[in-house]
């Protein structure tokens, strides 16, 4: 199950390592962007966070769509609607069936990146967000199909993939957002939303890997 | 950084509340979700709704009013308004013939706006603006930006809305204007972002960043510093290359400053680019310069060049009462 | 120093031409001697005519039009024009009912317009402008510069005289308009003279110059920079200081920016001013905030403060079409 | 004798000792004033200079007009008025009365200083040029009622009382022109105005100096 305790706690690791890992993104939108996406992120995790009282009796889809309401409303530019959309088709997805097995954890977690898909219409290589989300997905979705728990080597994995997506945008041209206009001005430098989930994404590990513990 | 300011999250609101105090006859401000309205609405026309990141000022507050903008919506600096914004807006503003939406085309607004049109319950419709050149546009890419020649797109349009068109043909007008419509600019400084406190890039004193954003990205190349004549060359050049308009064609030509170059500047760039676009055989019938797009605090301008036919001049020149535009009444 | 120009000499007849091609259905520019005049001629009024160093556009270029001036006389670079423009210029214009030169309060401008009126053949009266308060009036000084709210006095005069009112009465509003209008201004950064190539003076990066002038000079203070509302705080202090107007006033207020400061920190400022001028018990009437007197490439700031009555509001609204300023038609 | 050959010779003497002190007095008037002193003071001089040929066949007093009204088209600002008004009032005054004793030659120069002094108002001690004029025509109408001719005594004289004129600008407060607004900050910089009268002055002297041997 995805507990709405679950979601909450996911929600204040997030926070916390974005505010944590402020000096390893704040000047990645600098290079190649407008300077915006790290505090655009700061502020959606913080009225998320602050969200708690609100949430805490809320059954799981009704947490996740007023989540990805409110970042949709605190975020703004790209990364706004992306973000939300993670939440809010999760949202929708839980509402109709609570994921039980790793497998169906793994599907809803597809549900919400294939969310952000519909909405930036972005694949792996175009130096987005996605080049971390997809390949995450992808080896969530198989790890789920071969083992029945979450478990360290799952988290682990998981972990070494988003840190490897995020890093696999640092040679790659932009086609989607804003660093597109840059052209070959753009290599060398990591994206800033990719940047930022590898930091969620481990920060939801590392919360599980503490909690394995 | 040195800026005007109090607090840097308080700043954009600080400043809203200046805008809406010195406009109040004018506009009027709601906050939480922000947006602005004209002091007295409009009845049975099309909403035109515009917004994005601030820091582009008098973009797009300042062209609020009678024969252009209904509403506008103004996200944190540089950061696109989200839907709540422009839902409360339309829900404000609309008046029975739906809500035309104008976007500049950037992922953050075009997906800001879209979500926004899919919760509207009335009909609307949008156009977006990509009259920047700096870009090559390809297949690979989400499209050229919008930039400068939003400005007309909004006088254009909004003059139609006024005269109770319809929502397809507001929108239609919108896209023929955009399409007739290419802008570059060049930057001699780059701007800084209040939450930031340093520029987003540096520039040194013999450099220039070609084909730079409105947000401080980073344009086509860095080059070196060159006299007026050149600069103003390369850009009139690129902007031929993509409108490619025949001899004798009508044009408006628009100086836009970035914000910290000045007017005497300004008129300087105008000085060069009339007489090279004049030398194309190009005529040029309306003109604007002035700071009407701009990027923060930064020093550079931008030419565009919008193709005129008689419906464009006469949508730009007919009565508007704006905070930056103001003719006719 | 970065600038769009060609050559420093040759930058602002460059400058001129561009503005006088961008508003050609507004204005005529004649070089050698450098003058502006209306493009459609007045008659039957007093000539009004201003003029002075070039480098604070649109003053005074850009208020050239029907409700405004009749003839400009731009001088180099913060240089005072000379009295052969100014006899040119009057010859142009001068249709009946003398010459009225305002002129903005520095040894240079009102030698060179005294020169001008000594030789002139019509008749002529002068309004000085002195509205900065930041440097102490003194029967030791040449009395206080000529600031922002030259544009004040300007706007009403040109008003007035456009009615067909004489010399005499076009010159005693000027001079009252004049008494009831106090400035200050606030630099953040100095500005560069092209022919100098380097700034002025110089500011830290924690410094501000109060009561700066619109030359570049420096101004009562260096002192540390401070939040908005604490600059707006003093700022506001010495104008009240010396207008002392009584609770209940109403009152214009100018925001003006020296060219480099974005309209976002304008309106910040406007925001701070005006809740602090309402506390004390003013109204505020009307307000303009913008690039009205700006120093070359300055960034920075001055208060504007006017205290009204009826005549004078009905001259701040009568229409105007200048380059800068234009309502009502 | 007052002749346009002086006249001319004077004006190129100027011309090439204000070129030649570009550095001396170029920054006082950023320091005290808007940048602009040595631009204008250097228009106005090619100005003068320039127009040797249309001089030459002109009568002295002809010539002083022309000059005088050249600069006063050509130099702008303050400086402009005053140092037109110097030759515009020797015109007057030499058309008159050609000078003929050296005491001749004082007065017709006290006479331009006046011009200077009725158009801008300024005494001794208030920070301008007239701190280097006023004493000099001072000690020339001196030595003049005490001497038949110029003699390089005079003319060192003369030099020496325009150096201290003009340093002694240096820790004035200014009660004249745009360093009137600096309060104490204009102690410690000498007055641009004066500075290029000094260079005037010197050029002249040293001219005749030269002359003399
Ligand atoms: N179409 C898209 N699909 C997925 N991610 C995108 C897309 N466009 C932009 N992004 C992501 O958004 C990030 C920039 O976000 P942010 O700076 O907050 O917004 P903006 O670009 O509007 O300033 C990029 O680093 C990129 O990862
Ligand atoms: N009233 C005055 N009388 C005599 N000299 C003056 C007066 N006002 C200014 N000056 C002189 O003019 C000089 C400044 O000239 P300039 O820089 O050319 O003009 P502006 O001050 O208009 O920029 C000062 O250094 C001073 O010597
Ligand atoms: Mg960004
Ligand atoms: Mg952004
Ligand atoms: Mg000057
Ligand atoms: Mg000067």
């Amino acid at each position: 199950y995805v507990k709405t305790d679950f979601i909450l706690a996911a929600i204040d690791a997030v926070n916390s390592a974005i505010l944590s890992h402020e000096a390893d993104i704040e000047g990645l939108d600098r290079d190649i962007g407008d300077g915006d996406h790290y505090i655009n992120i700061k502020r959606g995790c913080a009225a998320a966070a602050a969200m708690r009282p609100e949430l805490e009796n809320l059954t799981p889809d009704a947490a996740l769509q007023k989540i990805g309401m409110k970042l949709l409303s605190s975020i703004g530019g790209a990364s706004g609607p992306l973000v939300a959309s993670f939440f809010l088709e999760m949202a929708k997805a839980i509402k109709l069936k609570q994921p039980v097995s790793l497998a169906d954890h793994a599907e809803l977690f597809a549900t919400g990146v294939a969310g952000i898909q519909h909405r930036g219409k972005a694949q792996v290589g175009e130096k987005t967000m996605m080049d971390v989300l997809i390949p995450v997905s992808a080896l969530f979705t198989q790890l789920a199909s071969t083992h029945a728990e979450i478990d360290a080597d799952i988290l682990n994995a998981i972990k070494a993939e988003a840190e490897k997506g995020m890093l696999a945008t640092r040679d790659m041209l932009a086609t989607k957002g804003r660093a597109a206009g840059l052209g070959e001005r753009a290599i060398g430098h990591i994206d800033p939303g990719a940047k930022s989930c590898q930091v969620m994404i481990h920060a939801v590990c590392d919360m599980l890997l503490g909690q394995a513990h | 950084m040195k800026k005007f300011m109090n607090q840097p999250d308080t700043m954009l609101t600080e400043s809203l509340q200046g805008f809406a105090a010195a406009h109040a006859d004018l506009v009027t401000l709601q906050l939480e979700p922000n947006y602005l309205v004209r002091a007295k609405k409009a009845q049975n026309k099309v909403a035109v709704i515009s917004g994005g990141g601030s820091g582009h000022e008098p973009l797009h507050s300042g062209l609020l009013g009678y024969g252009m903008l209904d509403a506008v919506c103004p996200g944190f600096v540089f950061t696109s308004p989200s839907p709540d914004q422009m839902l409360a807006a339309a829900e404000a503003v609309e008046c029975g013939k739906g809500v035309l939406f104008i976007v500049k085309n950037y992922a953050g607004d075009v997906m800001n706006f879209e979500m926004a049109a899919e919760m509207l319950s009335c009909e609307s419709a949008t156009v977006l603006t990509s009259d920047d050149v700096a870009v090559e546009n390809s297949t690979y890419t989400t499209g050229r930006r919008g930039v400068a020649g939003t400005v007309i797109v909004e006088k254009v349009v909004g003059s139609l809305a006024e005269t109770g068109a319809d929502l397809a043909t507001c929108k239609a007008l919108g896209d023929r204007v955009n399409r007739r419509t290419a802008s570059m600019g060049v930057a001699l400084t780059s701007c800084t972002v209040p939450a930031a406190g340093k520029p987003t890039f540096e520039l040194g004193e013999q450099e220039l960043e070609m084909g730079v954003g409105i947000h401080g990205e980073p344009g086509r190349r860095r080059e070196a510093m060159r006299p007026a004549d050149e600069i103003v060359a390369d850009l009139v050049k690129a902007i031929l290359h993509d409108l490619a308009p025949a001899a004798g064609s009508e044009i408006l030509l628009l100086v836009n400053g970035f914000a910290a170059t000045p007017l005497m500047e300004l008129y300087l760039l105008y000085n060069s680019a009339a007489r090279l676009l004049q030398s194309h055989g190009l005529i040029i019938s309306r003109s604007l310069v002035g700071n009407y797009t701009t990027a923060l605090d930064m020093a550079g301008a931008s030419i565009t060049v919008c193709l005129l036919d008689d419906e464009i001049k006469q949508h730009w020149d007919s009565p508007v009462h704006t905070a930056a535009l103001r003719w006719g009444m």
